[in-house]
């Protein structure tokens, strides 16, 4: 099992006529990902890989029955990709592009919230179950399959810690980046609660960073809800207050959001925060051997 | 982004948010003829983007001329927090009967803008949060319908009995609000909003920042940009396609994704050194940001050594490599430079490196206690 | 048994201290409607013919329990009124206010949609349920209990029918004026599906106007739904096109929104319509006895 | 309220909708100048507010200075349904390679703003909709989100297959609706709209009404109004409370209610009278508004008799008597005036009324009938 995508995802992908959307696309298909169509207004009847283009979401829908979409258009653009895909019927929305305004993102949400779209960043790097369904800018070939749900703010770092797993025989059900940016789609707690319930996941591996309460709040459903191990890393110690350390989310504004207090949270919910990354898959061995 | 007082007292007006008179001064000679205009008590406001100006003694009343240039004196050339007072603004110093708070945020949690209010003005809500938090009332504004008008009544009414105290408040909140969605803000405070012994609900002290991924829609705002030294650097390094922000140790860092340089910069302080800076290069290979990046990391004096971290996901380690090589043709440095490797054709990229003499490692905690101990040399 | 209004009716009056507002609370109250509090910003703790008065609904709501509001405040912020009525958990708004912006109500109407508040108006004289409650600033004495449902986009033309109706001894369960804007609340289709389903009312007249189709969509719904008798009666046969006739709904534009045209849809849908108001229950009384 | 076409493309202009070079001319040398400073093909237009002045000729091309300057000769001074023409505007004539029709209304039944499209532009709506419904389209607007960018486009694909013409017609629509709202529109028209030969989307005839119930908000609106005659006794009446239509028959009627006011001049044409006018006196009984109704009433040349209509509800039928009373202390006329009085204290009322010699009747037929009778004497 996994959550979220897996085989029977059809994905549509939005912009696909682009640098990013074309790339990846071509990468998603390689992996084995079901990418059923693309869009960009104006290029309805081209090819891309393969992949038939249309002018609207709507019209990708009804030709494909895509249920999941992955938008690459550029930022000014993206919150109107993101309802169009809500519109259209697609139940679960990958939002890579990066540098949405705050303010379409608060716009965005009631809107998918009336319609019961899931939201997946933006400004992430997408998701993946391994062997199944790669969507968004992952590197597939660090992925394995297994039993480890993984749940992430950062890119690469996610990259780092998951070759780290994957090198210490983790594999993983579903690896999904919730993205960097104040204002996302699906939090911490909202995929802590589907691997909870997911029969294959073991236990979580969750990459915090500074900025917001979402760790805090992942911490205290750890300790109210689930009955599966979590561990823990924050990035960011040492960063500065009123600094943005390159995701838009990731700012420590009056002494709030700091990763102290977030691994206090963490250790107070009886979750073990790795002090740096080699650290994950041995305190993740030590709570499976327990 | 954020802006000076002065500039959110313009916005203020802007929106037909009453504040206090004012003008803003460069010299001594300004104020004396700005408080000679105004011709009543005034006080005396240091210019800074940063907190905490009147414990620094940055704010000043003045009952008469002398006493606002003597202020004026003091306060302009001031060193408020590293930032120094180039220009203060002189404000008519209006009676006040009571102290309020008003703010407004974007919360993560409810991912709506929020509206707080407390009777607890004059003094960082931070503080009244931790000592009084029954005294902050939130409300969160639904995006689709704004902040309707009995909304905003019925939390004004919350702090002001008197109906016509009321109806100015819920007219600012209103404004505000309005304010706030059409400049992309992410804050947008009032503290204090003040009211008058003659019934007027003012706003004294005003912040604003603003969201940097809506500038590009926000020219207005954009114009009042007035960045520090430090800042000018991120900004340049922001144009170049990298995210930069400097600290104060010496070891350089220069990675690709923005949670890896954060982890990059805490595991130097694990291992006891002092990383020199968060910089992120984003997901490319191309020399150029390279050697852009370099130069900026270079630029920083006190940088001893550089650690560069390089997962290959998409990009491929040994394009990184390439891109290094070329980028290493055209920087000449005698400071230490640890490159590490790893994820996608990191092996390639490696055995590439070799020709440039760097030293080589593929772990992230190899490179960090490497670049250490260079740094040391 | 009666539609929408009965004695169970907890009123509020928001505007309650404005010249109409007050005049009519008192009316109300002398009828015999449960009014249990006004609402006027700023007034908290006046009492106004014994009716206390609050600076909001959401205080008189916790106060008294009130679950009907009736709304007499100026055009300009009639809108914000229905709105607060709404949020404050009010399931029934009855607007008599006159001149509301049409855009305000397109504003008002999803918001009332999503926390399932009906509205009965703008611009409308209110609804009376003989004997049990009167709200609105309809005239008590002409109305009679009865089992006649009886609804208009008019005010004084209703009292002119139901006046004719009671002289002629047919007693009415509930009376609506729906109110002579284009945006209204509850349409005809909406109240006669009530009559419809009132165990009481036996037979129903609906008086309507020129503009809109809201008459064809109820000859419509008599066709297809009703199997209680209905007679009707369209004002506004002389009219011309393009002139607003008093009412901001009542225009026939383009040529539709005609007399003829709504005459014809109650025609066949077997609806007669009387030619003059004093045809009116000699028509339902051969309905009723056949 | 409506206004002119010319006013309509100011208004396009102000919120970015292209629209053709125009100039608005009151004389024939006016028109002459402005179509030698155009120095292009133009259309001289009659500025009126009545439909269908293509038809009477009140719209004429002119392929150079001469054939315009006697366009402007037939149209200045014209008469269209009643309109006298006193101003043309003198356009440029675009080529046209397709006309289309774009359309906001408010719709009674979805409760919100309704976008049509078609690509039947250049005709009659309400033709397009009796003989070719199925190519109309239309897109009801939810009026919390407004007009998405991408609703706007989808809509745009399904008149334009070409994406550069898609997207200036996308943004035309999100435009327009824009303007819509923000006025208080209630009927915006482009018609046509226009592709031109160099594939620019353009907005030719432009056709705008507005809520006269928000013309309180709308100052910018309000200035446009150019009322004619009738109009204007309209205007004045409702400056007074009175709700009043001019009509072509001779019998007044004073009504108070829209609904029986429309109800009494129907039962005038039922019982072989003509009325003269739709009156609502609203609910007062004001002796004032009585005397302003009856002097509007006693304007009209053509009325032979009045008939007055009272129900009395909430308004006491002995008030109104009373009111009447005084009018007609102040008010000399000698065309008969019939007075029916009925509901609260109708009894009283008519009492009072004996002293008048006016005649009184309690029932609305009875009225009706005895008004068409004395207007006949």
């Amino acid at each position: 099992m996994s959550i979220l995508v897996n085989k029977d995802t059809k994905l549509v992908v939005q912009g696909i006529t682009g640098r990013d959307g074309k790339f990846h696309s071509g990468k998603m298909k390689a992996y084995g990902t079901n990418v059923v169509a693309g869009v960009s207004p104006g290029k309805e009847g081209l090819l891309i890989d393969g992949i038939p283009v249309f002018n609207t979401v709507a019209a990708a829908v009804k030709a494909t029955g895509a249920n999941t979409s992955i938008v690459f258009v550029p930022a000014a653009f993206a919150a109107d990709a993101i309802m169009e895909a809500s519109e259209a019927g697609i139940k679960l929305v990958i939002a890579i592009t990066e540098g949405l305004p705050i303010q379409d993102m608060l716009r965005v949400t009631p809107f998918l919230k009336q319609n019961g779209t899931l939201l997946i960043g933006p400004n992430c790097p997408g998701l993946i179950t391994p062997d199944e369904a790669l969507i968004g800018i992952l590197p597939g070939n660090i992925f394995k399959k297994g039993n480890i749900g993984f749940i992430s703010r950062s890119g690469t770092l996610t990259y780092e810690v998951v070759n780290l797993l994957t090198l210490n025989d983790f594999g993983q059900t579903t690896c999904v980046g919730i993205g960097g940016d104040p204002i996302a789609g699906l939090y911490f707690v909202d995929l802590l609660e589907r691997f909870e319930n997911d029969p294959e996941t073991i236990a979580v591996v969750v990459i915090g960073e500074i900025g917001g309460d979402a760790e805090e709040q992942a911490a205290q459903f750890i300790a109210d809800k689930m009955t599966k191990p979590v561990v823990a890393f924050i990035a960011g110690q040492t960063a500065p207050t009123g600094k943005r350390m390159g995701h838009a989310g990731a700012i420590i504004s009056s002494g709030s959001g700091t990763a102290a207090e977030k691994i206090a949270a963490f250790n107070k919910a009886g979750v073990p925060v790795a002090k740096e990354p080699n650290e994950i898959p041995v305190l993740l061995r030590e709570l499976l051997n327990k | 982004m954020k802006i000076h007082e002065y500039q959110a007292r313009q916005l203020f007006r802007k929106y037909g948010i009453p504040v206090p008179e004012d003008v803003l001064c460069y010299t001594v000679s300004e104020v004396e003829k700005a408080t000679r205009e105004l011709n009543r008590m005034v006080v005396v406001k240091a210019q800074v983007l940063v907190g905490g100006r009147g414990k620094a003694g940055g704010v000043k009343l003045a009952r008469n001329v002398d006493d606002a240039v003597s202020a004026a004196k003091q306060i302009l050339g001031m060193d408020i927090k590293g930032c120094k007072v180039e220009k203060v603004l002189v404000s008519d110093a209006v009676e006040i009967t009571k102290e309020y708070y008003v703010g407004l945020i974007n919360d993560r949690n409810t991912k709506s803008v929020t509206l707080m209010v407390s009777s607890e003005g004059g003094v960082e809500i931070e503080e009244v949060a931790k000592d009084n938090p029954e005294k902050i009332i939130k409300f969160h504004i639904n995006s689709l319908t704004g902040l309707l008008d009995f909304q905003a009544r019925d939390i004004a009414f919350q702090l002001f009995g008197d109906i016509t105290q009321a109806k100015q408040a819920a007219s600012i909140f209103t404004k505000l609000y309005k304010l706030y969605v059409e400049t992309d803000a992410t804050i947008a405070e009032i503290n204090p909003l003040v009211l008058t012994p003659d019934n007027k609900v003012l706003a004294i002290d005003g912040k604003m920042n603003f969201d940097d991924n809506a500038l590009f829609r926000q020219p207005e705002i954009l114009a009042m940009r007035e960045p520090d030294e430090d800042e000018l650097v991120e900004i340049d390094a922001s144009s170049k396609g990298l995210s930069y922000i400097k600290l104060d140790g010496n070891i350089g860092c220069m990675v690709n994704g923005a949670g890896l340089a954060m982890a990059t910069m805490d595991m130097i302080k694990l291992y006891g050194g002092e990383p020199a800076n968060f910089l992120d290069i984003g997901g490319s290979s191309n020399p150029q940001k390279v050697i852009d990046a370099m130069n900026i990391l270079l630029n920083d004096k006190k940088v001893t050594a550089v650690m560069i971290n390089i997962f290959g996901g998409i990009t491929r380690c040994d394009d990184v490599a390439k891109g290094l090589i070329k980028a290493m043709e055209v920087i000449t440095t005698n400071i230490p430079i640890v490159v590490r490797l790893s994820g996608t054709n990191a092996a390639e990229g490696l055995e590439l490196l070799k020709q440039t003499n760097l030293p080589t490692v593929s772990s992230m905690s190899e490179a960090a206690k490497k670049a250490i101990e260079l740094s040391r040399q």
